[in-house]
């Protein structure tokens, strides 16, 4: 049903189909249903079970990051981009370090780099593994989410191992990390690397070709390439659509272009297909971990850079110079360029962009979010038009929006 | 509540049909006059099963007057009929209603839209 | 390649828009051109349409606020991104306070929405032909537009902080 | 559109006849599920017992003493500055003579206050500390009734001298090999 | 007089019964889901958790009582009545047990009455209890309870037909619409199920959705409605909703038990129980096994499958399982028919 | 407003046994006990909070050994509105409804730093704490708080559930901290 | 005449009448359907009374279960009850309750006349075997055309109730 709705009236319209007049009602989805996990409003017009069109309001948790970027150092900025997309936030973390890095045109170890990728591939997985099985909760099978979610708790304990934080990270730090890995992370890691391909199978077999997720999934809240291109969608929902544009192989950062993995696409952009992509990458992802470990190079774990990166604590401690700096880099007294840098990562849902103006002052002039999920969310009225209220439940939880990214 | 109602069969007495007929008559009056007051499509095919209802009682009680199962076996086909009359007739409702919106009857008099 | 991409494209915009195009620049990255307000529309429908350059994606969109800019306080920030080829460029656009209206590029691309929704709702930026110019993520009776420099961040209700000593 | 030579196309919709049928992968679905019925349970009894955490969990802080149980603080201010949430208040004072057993520099802080509810525990104070007083450890910060009980003050955050907090496994191998070398005043 | 003393014992053992188990079945939903999810689940209430299922009463009785505004006061406190009500009358058909018959030869049967169309008795019962659930949601006077209702009528009306086609060629088999007479011809091994496996199978996929369990929840699904028909009711009268249900959902397990599985009859087992109220025992505890067992069968497959789309349930139900009823009659029919010549 | 405030189906103590008569405490503790092990979580999740929320509720945690896994998004249905996530101005009031159309007796926890106390977000945007809309019965500090801080803080809620007198809810301090909020 | 009968009866009947005039007097089709329900309750009570158990079940599965679900399922997803008809409409509708009740008083005088139609025997016609005996032999022509008739309705609700494509 692609032809506009003709409204006539407090709550008439034309029926497309038979050019009669017919009463719509109107469903309030949100701002506390279950289904729109984060917080968003949609207020559906419906024809029975069919939605005719839908009207989103975000901004239901708008905490005005961009304001807040202007008013805070740079390395406060950190724990902000923690908060955007929370499911995957090592990957905001990185970017926006890797925004700072591009400005002051830093030069990264590859240890670094190879760390970072392997903690970016972890948190795309458990971003991956909260969007997948949500779905299957969306559809009613509760119990594949109850499954993975024990080795999306291992990831955690893995983030936690290695920063100290679960959830909000906090991890890495303009120029690197800020530790390297402890032998517990690494035993961690690979018993994750172990243990998880098993019940990553497990998971897909439970739902992937069982008829009455298909039915559901097929066909519902598709989007074409050329569509999900015009609306801006990036990341596994353009990816879905047929289109493989992915940040990590377009514009590589930290390494990428050292591993070799496969981009997943799916034909129309259906559900099914952004369920498949997801679970696909989870696999991509798992190899590049896998080759990260095994080429992991020798070397320092953060870049040489005294203007931003704290100077080891036994220093600060004895040397007069090193707590100069490290006083510096706590006020926020240190010199930036000036100038204006973009850098994108590949975030859990696409195409994750910073875009920074310096002045030189401690903190940024401008910055601004590139949120994936703000703009592809969009497109959502868009797609559900035409399909029933469990398609519209369906398609908005696999396009895995994140209330936290959506709304700044 | 389940053994009173098998029981009653044991009882096997029954009424002397003459009540159920103006059970009936009254019922079925019920049924005219409802027909003939409301505009409600819908309440009014209502009236229409209650008269077919009536008529229903009517025959299992003479039926059981009788003692032949004629009767009984004509309840049945009357319900069959107003089942498919039901089918019919609401599937139409659905349609004037999609039309017009409105299941009144008076709306319906043009007969053409 | 980025240097060749900053001349082909300020050649093509040139011929396009003529003296609509202020400014073309390399800045760290990606060619930043600077475009006059009333030929932005023009110049953005060209890049998207001419199947040399082929921009067919709007990476993003942003407003800025420079207020020591007399007559050129507000600014909006476009980047375009065209995938195949993997060129990436920013177009900017600078506008007096008093007067902060632009076209709109919804027409061209859909994503631009809300990005345009937001950036009024930012900045009060009012973009001329947007099919639903209203706030998008604060409160509709909000009467400010709070990422202009000029208003504060905090929230003036907040009891337990004692800056005196720290406070920013 | 084909942007890489990588992409893969992952999706197969086409159901064969057994997988039209439902029953096999209905079956199969519920063979997964009930030999989980038999499995090891995954779950943590919480209050009970508990799951191992990692040392350098960031939890509920801590203001460290000195090896001879003086106040390592200076109240320098730096992690005030350095939190994101600003929830950290303090008060500086003079030491005044006589006080050398309590603390150690000639400055200290007479209020150090933690508002716990707005605490994000991210770290940036244990990194800022330039003296070794503030840690983060892995105990974790109990819910309470009223909003009031949050405000840490220095009672809840100094540790006790007779029960010193380790907070080593935090501290980078550097750092600890520093502090073994008794030469530095810092260390003493 | 006896006799009416007796029946009422039973009818009050009978509905004291279904609360139980339903009670209970709270309680194991709440453990098979948690045990099928890694999970340990309820186990704080009492030692395992065993008082969980009274604390949710206690609770829910304790509960503040909303009747929202510009509800229908009336229907909207008949609704949850008509739901338990309808989903406690139907256990009154179904054999318990054998007959207990004791010195004097007089039977005490295990099943409150006997009636001749016991079948039909059931389907009109069920066919009622849909009313609950409509009255329900559309007193709520809120969108969610009236799609939820709705929901719920087209799926009784459409799963009912299927349900009621497949019996058809149990009762050509059987030849009786009483249920103790069909639990009597299937002595030992002569289960039903044997003979009508498709039919069993369609009577099973109905059942599902007569008692809107998973995959089949449409009317509550909680992802898209809600809580569905039960949106906007709070304490005692949600309780009796989530009641009905798992009372519809044990009957329907003794159902699926009498009429395919045998009900009371186990192999073997009666040849060496003689003892009159030893066969009673013995008939109702396995009875009860059956039953515990398609019990779980409704959780576990609840927590394991994915739920159906509103078209794709019309869909299943109108042209697969009418459909498929029908060939099975029809083949039924045809071996009668050959084996009768 | 949809709820019938004047309506509590709360038991109300026999005549004669005013205070704490032994009835009345056996009753209110029986009751108590009920109520701690069945409560009801609405979880109005927004942000962060909600993804440890999962946490809580997944197999390691599992949250349903304290009778807390039926999740219920109907406000009529819980017994505890578990706030967990940023709270906006823009939410404020929708957040204030649901405590409203809320069920008596109902408790309020608010987990996070944001529901709080607004945590990092001290913007022009953020509500300073859910406190000032509603009344709130635990909070958990942490952002977000780890699994085992969100039990405890269940545990709290339930101390205070099983505690609570049935009458509470009926007296006037309880009337007088609603009046505060201006919930009638 | 057993007591317990008759004042089953008396009690039917009065509930039959009452809830069927309240089906035409209820200002809300939802109710109206449910007092139809109920008439439909009653009516099947005294076919129990009169021995008919099989067609006092199948009567409630009909209609109870099949026909009034629809008819409610109908009004709900309309959403009629929102259009209240106006009271002089309502009025001037009353004008023909006269003529309805002058058929009663007309049918119960008519009906007076021949009074003496006591009760006959309580044979058991009523059974499933009896009935169906009856059905599939003197009746299995009009059984056959009914159903055919049945097939008849259904094809032709989904063909009035199709969306034109």
């Amino acid at each position: 049903m692609n032809k506009e709705i003709i409204y006539t009236g407090e709550n008439k319209f034309i029926d497309p189909v038979t050019g009669q007049e017919k009463e719509f009602t109107t469903l309030n989805l949100g701002p506390t249903h279950p289904a729109t996990h984060g917080i968003f409003q949609n207020i559906l017009k419906m024809d029975g079970e069919v939605v005719l069109d839908a009207e989103p309001t975000v901004g239901y948790i708008h905490r005005a990051f961009e304001k807040i970027a202007e008013r805070r150092p740079f390395y406060q900025i950190t724990v902000l981009t923690d908060r955007m997309n929370y499911c995957s936030s090592p990957i905001n973390n990185m970017g926006w370090h890797m925004t700072v890095e591009k400005l002051l045109k830093a030069e990264i170890p590859k240890r670094a780099e190879y760390l970072r990728v392997i903690i970016m591939e972890l948190s795309r997985i458990s971003d991956h593994i909260i969007c997948n099985t949500v779905i299957g909760v969306d559809t009613g099978a509760m119990t594949g989410f109850l499954y993975l979610f024990q080795w999306r708790e291992l990831i955690y304990e893995i983030f936690e191992e290695i920063c100290g934080a679960r959830l909000t990270t906090n991890i890495g730090r303009i120029g690197g990390m800020e530790r390297d890995f402890s032998e517990i992370a690494w035993k961690k890691i690979h018993k994750f690397m172990d243990e998880f391909p098993d019940k990553l199978r497990e998971f897909e077999k439970l739902v992937t070709r069982n008829r009455i997720f298909m039915d559901r999934t097929i066909g519902c809240g598709g989007i074409s390439g050329q569509n999900a291109l015009a609306y801006g969608f990036t990341g596994p929902n353009l990816r879905a659509a047929g289109i493989d544009y992915d940040v990590r192989v377009m514009n590589p950062y930290s390494s990428y272009q050292d591993f070799d993995f496969k981009v997943p696409v799916g034909t129309n952009g259906d559900v099914y297909d952004r369920f498949m992509v997801r679970g696909q990458e989870m696999w991509e992802s798992l190899s590049i971990i896998r080759q990260a470990i095994d080429k992991m190079p020798k070397g320092d774990f953060h870049a040489d850079l005294p203007e931003f990166y704290l100077p080891p604590k036994e220093e600060v401690y004895n040397q007069m110079e090193a707590l100069i700096y490290h006083f510096k880099i706590v006020m926020g007294e240190n010199d930036v360029p000036v100038g204006e840098v973009y850098h994108a990562v590949e975030g859990g849902n696409g195409e994750l962009g910073f875009y920074l103006i310096s002045d030189g002052g401690r903190t940024p002039y401008r910055l601004h979010f590139r949120r994936p999920c703000f703009i592809y969310y969009q497109a959502y009225p868009e797609i559900i038009k035409g399909g029933m209220l469990s398609d519209a439940v369906l398609t908005m939880s696999s396009m895995n929006v994140i209330a936290g990214e959506l709304d700044a | 509540m389940n053994y009173f109602l098998s029981n009653l069969t044991l009882l096997n007495i029954t009424v002397p049909v003459q009540w159920y007929l103006y059970l009936s008559a009254a019922l079925f009056c019920i049924g005219v006059a409802g027909a003939l007051t409301r505009r409600n499509a819908i309440i009014l095919f209502m009236s229409v099963e209650l008269m077919l209802n009536a008529v229903n009682l009517l025959m299992v009680a003479f039926s059981n007057h009788l003692g032949d199962a004629s009767g009984q076996v004509f309840v049945f086909f009357v319900m069959v009929v107003a089942a498919a009359e039901v089918a019919v007739g609401l599937a139409i409702l659905m349609m004037i209603y999609r039309n017009t919106g409105s299941v009144d009857v008076g709306f319906l008099k043009k007969l053409k839209w | 390649m980025s240097n060749e991409l900053l001349t082909y494209i300020s050649e093509k915009l040139k011929a396009g828009i003529g003296n609509g195009l202020l400014k073309a620049e390399m800045a760290y990255d990606f060619p930043v051109f600077e475009i006059e307000r009333d030929s932005i529309h023009l110049a953005i429908k060209l890049l998207k349409e001419d199947p040399d350059t082929d921009f067919h994606f709007l990476t993003t969109l942003c407003g800025l606020h420079y207020p020591d800019n007399k007559g050129k306080e507000l600014g909006l920030m476009y980047q375009l991104h065209n995938l195949p080829k993997n060129h990436r460029i920013r177009l900017k656009t600078f506008f007096p306070v008093q007067d902060p209206t632009v076209p709109t590029i919804t027409d061209l691309f859909p994503a631009a929405n809300w990005m345009e929704r937001q950036e009024y709702d930012f900045y009060g930026i009012k973009f001329q032909g947007h099919p639903n110019l209203k706030r998008i993520l604060n409160m509709d009776e909000m009467n400010y537009f709070p990422m202009r420099k000029e208003f504060p961040l905090e929230d003036a209700t907040r009891t337990d902080k004692d800056d005196t000593m720290f406070g920013r | 559109m084909n942007l890489t030579n990588r992409s893969v196309v992952v999706v197969k919709k086409e159901m064969t006849f057994l997988e039209k049928l439902y029953l096999p992968a209905i079956l199969g679905g519920m063979w997964i599920t009930i030999r989980h019925l038999f499995k090891k349970k995954a779950t943590v009894n919480y209050p009970e017992e508990k799951r191992p955490m990692s040392k350098t969990f960031r939890g509920h802080h801590v203001l460290k003493l000195d090896e001879q149980g003086r106040e390592r603080c200076t109240a320098c201010g730096l992690c005030a500055v350095a939190c994101p949430a600003e929830a950290i208040t303090m008060v500086s004072a003079e030491r005044k003579p006589g006080e050398e057993h309590l603390y150690r520099e000639e400055k200290y802080a007479s209020v150090y206050e933690i508002n716990m509810l707005r605490c994000i525990f991210c770290g940036d104070c244990e990194e800022a500390c330039p003296k070794e007083a503030i840690f983060l450890t892995d105990r974790l910060v109990d819910a309470d009734y009223k909003r009031g009980t949050f405000v840490y003050g220095k009672d809840k955050l100094t540790e006790k001298p007779d029960k010193p907090i380790d907070v080593s496994p935090r501290q980078t191998k550097e750092v600890l090999e520093f502090k073994k070398n008794k030469k530095f005043a810092h260390n003493n | 007089m006896e006799w009416i003393l007796y029946k009422t014992i039973l009818v009050v053992c009978v509905f004291g019964l279904s609360l139980f188990v339903a009670m209970y079945s709270t309680y194991a939903e709440r453990k098979v889901a948690a045990f099928l999810q890694d999970r340990l689940g309820p186990n704080r209430a009492g030692p395992f958790g065993i008082l969980q299922p009274l604390a949710d009463g206690v609770k829910m009785f304790m509960k503040e009582e909303i009747i929202p505004q510009n509800a229908n006061r009336w229907l909207f406190v008949l609704g949850p009545g008509i739901a338990m009500f309808t989903a406690c009358m139907t256990g009154a058909v179904i054999p318990w047990g054998k007959d207990f018959v004791n010195a004097e030869g007089v039977h005490f049967p295990l099943q409150v009455t006997d009636v001749n169309i016991g079948l039909l008795y059931l389907f009109g019962v069920v066919s009622i209890g849909v009313y609950g659930i409509m009255i329900g949601g559309w007193a709520s006077n809120n969108k969610y309870s009236l799609l939820g209702a709705l929901r719920a009528s087209s799926q009784m009306i459409s799963y009912e037909l299927a349900m009621g086609l497949s019996i058809i060629a149990l009762v050509m088999l059987s030849g009786t619409l009483s249920v103790g007479e069909i639990v009597e011809q299937q002595q030992g091994w002569r289960w039903n199920v044997l003979y009508q496996p498709l039919g069993f199978l369609i009577f099973l996929i109905c059942a599902f959705a007569e008692t809107n369990r998973a995959p089949f929840d449409l009317p509550e699904c909680e992802t898209e409605l809600v809580g569905g028909y039960h949106t906007e009711y709070s304490s005692m009268k949600l309780g009796f909703f989530l009641f009905a249900e798992y009372i519809n959902m044990f009957i329907s397990a003794a159902v699926i038990s009498t009429l395919y599985f045998g009900g009371y009859n186990f192999p073997f087992v009666y040849k060496y129980i003689t003892d009159p109220l030893w066969v009673s025992v013995v008939s109702f505890v396995v009875t009860m096994m059956k039953v515990s067992f398609f019990i779980f069968v409704f959780m576990w497959v609840r927590w394991t499958l994915p739920r159906f789309r509103y078209d794709q349930l019309m869909h299943l139900g109108w042209k697969v399982l009418i459909p498929l009823s029908i060939i099975n009659i029809l083949i039924t029919g045809v071996v009668l028919l050959v084996r009768n010549l | 407003m949809l709820t019938e405030t004047d309506k509590y189906n709360v038991v109300q103590a026999p005549p004669g046994v005013e205070g704490s008569g032994f009835f009345a405490t056996s009753l209110d503790k029986a009751v108590g006990l009920a109520r701690k092990n069945s409560l009801w979580p609405l979880p109005f999740a927004t942000s962060c909070c909600g993804i440890e929320f999962m946490a809580t509720m997944a197999s390691t945690y599992d949250l349903g050994r304290f009778g807390a896994e039926r999740l219920s998004f109907s406000p009529r249905q819980a017994d505890l509105l578990m706030v967990m996530g940023t709270i906006a101005k823009k939410m404020g009031p929708i957040l204030r409804q649901v405590y409203e159309q809320m069920a008596e007796p109902k408790w309020v926890l608010s987990m996070g730093a944001c529901a709080s106390s607004g945590g990092i977000f001290d913007t022009y945007s953020v509500l300073q704490g859910i406190d000032r809309i509603i009344p709130v019965d635990v909070y958990i500090p942490g952002c977000p708080p780890r699994p085992e801080q969100v039990i405890d803080g269940i545990l709290r809620i339930q101390d205070l559930v099983g505690k609570e007198s049935l009458r509470r809810r009926n007296t006037p301090e309880y009337k007088a901290l609603l009046a505060q909020y201006g919930i009638e | 005449m057993n007591p317990i009968t008759e004042y089953t009866f008396y009690a039917l009947s009065f509930l039959s009448i009452l809830s069927g005039l309240m089906v035409i007097f209820s200002r809300n089709p939802v109710h109206s359907v449910l007092y139809l329900v109920l008439t439909f309750f009653t009516i099947a009570g005294h076919f129990l009374l009169m021995s008919a158990h099989f067609l006092a079940a199948v009567h409630v599965i009909v209609y109870s279960g099949a026909i009034m679900v629809l008819f409610l399922y109908v009004i709900m997803m309309l959403n009629l009850n929102k259009q209240p008809e106006g009271w002089s409409n309502f009025l001037q509708g009353m004008f023909w309750v006269f003529p309805s009740g002058l058929l009663l008083i007309t049918l119960v005088g008519v009906l007076r006349a021949g009074s003496d139609m006591m009760t006959g025997a309580g044979k058991n016609i009523g059974t499933v075997e009896n009935l169906g005996r009856v059905l599939f032999n003197d009746f299995l022509l009009p059984f056959e055309i009914s159903s055919i008739l049945f097939l008849a309705g259904m094809v032709g609700a989904v063909m009035v109730g199709k969306k034109e494509s």
